[in-house]
């Protein structure tokens, strides 16, 4: 079982993920450089959060560009977990694997903070490790997490079991309190809050770290 | 000669002129005279402090690191370094590109040095915000901060926001950062080797920040008056690349020296490298990576780019480090050499223009300044407690004051509320939540106690250690007492680091003055650098790096002297971290120290008398090295739960935060002071005595701290019991816990709408 | 030498809370008369195309490719010599 | 009523990181034959302005106070009804 980091110029939040899943889960874990082509070996992909090209035309938009990202859509076309992370998940919406946009933050600030979660869906590899309805403390930190998406959108998101993560009391004006979706197949997620900030004691909460050790089940369970 | 115009108009003196010619033994070339000019300014060459910066202590109990760019000190393997350093003018013109390029430049301080920027913490002082333009300010460089912060992914942990009548037409935004590395590997701010190549790596230069030489283009060159602009434009996205390419490339063991070009760019950068290393440097204008064309060699020389480095490599490596930039996007040039004629030469289109001894340009004049005591000071001194109403809203001072005293009357309850709520909305006061919520203050995963208490702890990954970082100074002690304005600064922070179990370890500073050239500035001046220095010699922590801000005027006056210090401490153990909120129901609170009469320069009597005067709190610094010792063995022994220092506001205002300042959770405390009738109400609420912390601890482990105290000689006295959802302080304040967190969440918020 | 002028507008059916927050602030300077604020973006594109009629197809394309979200955004351009 | 349509770019001599970093990402793409590109605001105003001038005045008077930086930015207002 292996993980693969994609670090983009920007990220930022790459070896924040690299040592959760390093020091926190054990896990083998490998950074990938976003020049290259190939995952190899790789059976979950993180995309992490920062400012893939400083974000200066749009968040995510420069990076869905990268060589790497060919590879992604594939792994993920063909079954391969791949989570996003923040940026990662802005990522992931300009590269169509999750469906939806980004808009600024309703206040226009950038919101750094503790928020607490609703888990809207534990039927995914990511959430399986929650109770459906659970609060968690996870935080956020972002410019752009204001997510949108049309009512037609919308109504495929919930008749499909796809929003995973709601926030309790929205901070950034998203549309339905989305905080984090799953793609129709399930084996992409997408989520504005941080889990690698929030998986170890010191850092006073670890309602986090549910998700990474649902990944390794599932990796486990697949052999 | 070269008229005096122009290089009047690049802030040279006569006398300056002169010595220059002597030293050239012709007349200077422009290209030679800009790099003096900025070379000799206050900024790179400190010729109106360096004398007085001598003073400060260099050691301490861990090894000091001092010289060069940055300094730090050594925990066990691992090299902490830090920093701070102003961009006042800058962010008074261009408040958001002003600060976010001012911290562009300090975390380049840091990584130079080999150190991964960690934290970032920032210090900021505005005049009032009644003034739009101030809102305009604060809103503009807390932007800028985060804007720039947030992208590099340098956590914002902390910092200070102050606001004061004389920031008014001159803001301050000083910027620290903190980097952690090993101890081997340091890097060096120097060159040598004769024939090892410079390389030039990062961003390409252009016009910017070139400023005073528009004279002396109009005077030679002629050009057109589109073409000098002033204002700095960050580029956090080419700065985070810089960092990961700098980083890289040290770590390929294959450079000899490293320097950010920061103020003054490429001159000071060669000059002092080349200085540093008892070499000569020549350099090749035509190979440096321009973004304008028809770039004259003085424009290059002191162009103020941000996001580029000079390094000095190994001979024969140059290829493996210019392909760790190409790998990130970014420049990476051979463009000189290294020599040993101990003099920087400057070609450009074949030809030398400019080639000046590195002795000459390194070792700015040193001048000695006159000093004089304002004469205003003596009757700014003076504060009659007996002419101050006590309360005064919409009381019968005569009445109320002596029943309040007496504290039977049962009308007088709660009649310092209204005091209490609208100092706890004083910007000064008010909860910072607004700015720091902007900035992303938890990536890298170290940050253990976030911002809000006393003072950032961060973790140092793969150690069970942890540091504590502050930044402090109340410039109205300083204004009315600059000796111990400056000495309570250094107390405050490391009374900051000690409330949360860490232990002081070193100093950095940046030293905000009005013109040095007025004798009464100067005076204030010199006084704060040698409070500060007495003071670092008793806490025995060093000086290790700092920054000197002359000329922060403006048409009314200087601003309120200013020497903020930023600290660093160690925590032993992560674990054993304290935090300022009360934590159960049921914890004695137990306050350290003694409260005396000392309203002087409180920001009582500013916010609700309108004052600003007295004589600045005493600081006995013996009393607080013990109060501070005291507070950190009883954190690592276990016995405090919560632990907060008494700040502005005094220990009312301590108090209330404690109460409030948990976002998860609000928790009451209910006070009753000692020997309450041997002092006036106000003055035991809002006095600003120093050397005061609030801790609580469990009520059975009481007796050891009480006995704790004790040992340390430290005044202990059990004033009241956490829990409830009121603050209620003798008959004086009695107030529901909403009330409290609604005026002090909201202050700052709503002066700025 | 071509510039291309590349607007990008959010789409009339996504909320623009910058507009309206700047919408706020004119109105308290006094600017009463506003019905209405949105922000956008105005890229300026220096093309080496062969012609005018090249580089507008040019500068659509990296519309359509990059410099605009067709989820939340509409583009316009247009050429002229520079 | 009127659209005021303002244009804000970056003065010149200002230097712009964000269009450097769209005009390397757009070269990736495989669009060689681009000399620059400058990031810059569009802003669309609404007016119940009397006339034309009148809502030229005063949008401009808007760039003046508020939507542009005159430290670092130029303007351009262009009026058409609406
Ligand atoms: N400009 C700022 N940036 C980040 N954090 C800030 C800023 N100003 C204040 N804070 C944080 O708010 C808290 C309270 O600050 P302050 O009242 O200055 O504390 P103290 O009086 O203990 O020094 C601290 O945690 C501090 O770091
Ligand atoms: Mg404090």
């Amino acid at each position: 079982m292996k993980f693969g980091v994609v670090v983009f110029p920007g990220s930022n939040c790459d070896q924040d993920c690299h040592h959760v899943i390093e020091n926190v889960i054990r896990q083998p874990v490998e950074y990938i450089w976003h020049k290259s082509k190939k995952l190899d070996g790789v059976d979950c992909v993180v995309i992490p959060g920062g400012f893939s090209y400083g974000d200066y035309l749009r968040c995510g938009a420069i990076a869905r560009f990268s060589p790497i990202m060919d590879a992604v859509i594939k792994f993920a076309n063909s079954g391969g977990l791949v989570i996003g992370i923040c940026n990662g998940f802005q990522v992931l919406l300009e590269a169509g694997l999750l469906p939806g946009a980004m808009l600024r933050n309703k206040d226009l600030h950038f919101i750094c903070k503790f928020v607490e979660l609703e888990v809207a869906s534990t039927g995914t590899p990511f959430s399986s490790g929650y109770k459906k309805g659970q609060k968690i403390r996870i935080p956020v930190a972002h410019n752009e997490g204001n997510y949108y998406i049309d009512d037609k959108g919308l109504a495929e998101l919930k008749k499909n079991d796809q929003i995973v993560f709601r926030y309790t009391d929205n901070p950034n004006g998203a549309v339905a309190d989305i905080a984090g979706i799953v793609n129709k197949e399930r084996n992409v997620l997408g989520m504005m809050p941080h889990p690698e900030r929030s998986s170890e004691a010191e850092l006073t909460s670890q309602d986090g770290l549910p998700i990474f050790q649902a990944i390794v089940e599932r990796l486990k369970k697949n052999g | 000669m070269v008229e005096r115009e122009v290089y009047c108009a690049l802030g040279l003196t006569d006398a300056e002129y002169q010595k220059i010619e002597q030293i050239m033994g012709r007349e200077p070339s422009s290209t030679e005279l800009a790099m003096f000019s900025v070379e000799w300014s206050e900024h790179c060459g400190y010729p109106r402090s360096r004398k007085y910066l001598s003073l400060f202590p260099q050691t301490g109990k861990y090894q000091a690191l001092v010289g060069e760019d940055s300094g730090g000190f050594i925990l066990d393997d691992l090299a902490i370094v830090f920093k701070m350093e102003s961009h006042n003018h800058p962010s008074q013109v261009e408040p958001k590109q002003g600060a976010a390029t001012g911290v562009g430049g300090i975390i380049r301080d840091i990584f130079t040095a080999g150190a991964r920027p960690i934290a970032s913490l920032d210090s900021l002082r505005f005049g009032p915000l009644s003034e739009p333009y101030n809102k305009y300010l604060l809103k503009g460089v807390v932007d800028g901060i985060q804007f720039y912060g947030n992208c590099l992914g340098v956590p914002t942990v902390g910092g200070e926001i102050y606001f004061d009548e004389s920031y008014s037409g001159n803001c301050l935004v000083n910027a620290m950062s903190i980097g952690v590395c090993k101890k081997k590997d340091l890097a060096r701010a120097r060159a040598s080797g004769t024939g090892n190549p410079i390389m030039y790596v990062g961003s390409s230069t252009g016009r910017d920040g070139i400023g005073g030489c528009s004279v002396l283009a109009s005077a030679e060159f002629g050009e057109g008056e589109e073409k000098r602009p002033t204002v700095q434009i960050g580029d956090p996205f080419t700065e985070k690349c810089l960092i990961e390419a700098t980083l890289e490339t040290l770590a390929t063991g294959a450079v000899v020296g490293i320097k950010d070009m920061g103020a003054a760019g490429l001159t000071c950068s060669s000059a002092e490298m080349a200085h540093a290393g008892e070499v000569g440097m020549e350099i090749d204008l035509d190979k440096v990576p321009l973004r304008e064309e028809g770039m004259e060699p003085y424009e290059i020389m002191m162009s103020e780019s941000q996001e580029r480095m000079l390094v000095c490599v190994t001979k024969g490596r140059e290829k493996e480090i210019e392909d760790i930039f190409t790998k990130w996007d970014l420049h990476g040039v051979v463009i000189g050499y290294v020599t040993d004629d101990k003099k920087v030469t400057v070609k450009h289109q074949g030809k030398v223009v400019a080639t000046i001894p590195t002795e000459a340009l390194a070792k700015a004049p040193l001048y000695e300044m006159k000093m004089e005591e304002p004469v205003k000071l003596k009757e700014m001194k003076k504060l009659d407690l007996n002419s101050l109403p006590e309360p005064l809203l919409g009381h019968d001072a005569e009445r109320v004051g002596s029943s309040a005293r007496k504290g039977t009357d049962r009308f007088t309850v709660g009649i310092y509320n209204d005091v209490l709520l609208k100092l706890l909305s004083a910007p000064t006061i008010a909860s910072k939540e607004w700015v720091y919520e902007q900035y992303d203050h938890m990536v890298q995963t170290n940050t253990c106690v976030l911002p809000g208490s006393d003072a950032a702890v961060l973790r140092l990954k793969g150690t069970k250690k942890g540091l504590a970082a502050t930044s402090d100074c109340n410039s109205r002690y300083c204004l009315l007492d600059p000796y111990r304005g400056a000495q309570i600064a250094v107390a405050e922070a490391a009374r900051n680091i000690s409330c949360s179990g860490a232990e002081p370890a070193a100093v950095t500073d940046c030293l905000n003055f009005g013109n040095p050239e007025k004798p009464d500035r100067y005076w204030y001046f010199v006084n704060c650098v040698k409070g500060i220095a007495d003071a670092c010699k008793i806490f025995e922590v060093p000086v290790i790096s700092g920054n000197v801000s002359f000329y922060n005027e403006s048409p009314k006056g200087a601003i309120n002297p200013t020497p903020t210090i930023g600290m660093v401490g160690v925590l032993n153990n992560i674990e054993q971290r304290c935090t300022s909120e009360f934590k159960n129901e049921g914890d004695v609170i137990l306050l350290l120290g003694e409260t005396k009469a000392e309203l002087g320069g409180s920001e009582y009597l500013r916010v609700i008398h309108g004052k600003i005067a007295g004589e600045a709190p005493a600081l006995d610094l013996a009393g607080e090295k013990a109060v501070q010792a005291l507070v950190r063995e009883a954190i690592s022994r276990g016995l405090a739960n919560s632990a907060h220092d008494c700040a502005e506001g005094g220990l009312a205002v301590a108090l209330a935060e404690a109460c409030i300042s948990s976002k998860d959770k609000v928790i009451g405390a209910e006070i009753e002071l000692k020997e309450v009738s041997a002092l006036r109400p106000d003055v035991h609420l809002f006095s600003e005595s120093q050397s005061r912390i609030i801790v609580t601890c469990d009520i059975k482990k009481a007796d050891k701290l009480i006995a704790l105290a004790e040992k340390h000689k430290v005044p202990c006295d059990t004033i009241g019991r956490v829990g409830g959802d009121k603050l209620s302080i003798e008959n004086w304040v009695d107030l529901p816990l909403a009330r409290l967190a609604s005026a002090w969440r909201n202050g700052l918020k709503e002066a700025l709408a | 030498m071509y510039e291309a002028q590349v607007r990008v507008t959010l789409k009339r059916t996504v909320a623009d809370p910058q507009g309206l927050t700047v919408k706020h602030a004119l109105e308290s300077l006094g600017f009463n008369d506003i019905a209405g604020v949105r922000m956008g973006k105005f890229i300026t594109l220096q093309l080496k195309a062969k012609d005018q009629a090249k580089a507008e197809a040019e500068a659509k394309d990296m519309c359509a490719k990059l410099l605009a979200n067709p989820i939340i955004e509409d583009y316009a351009v247009e050429v002229i010599k520079s």
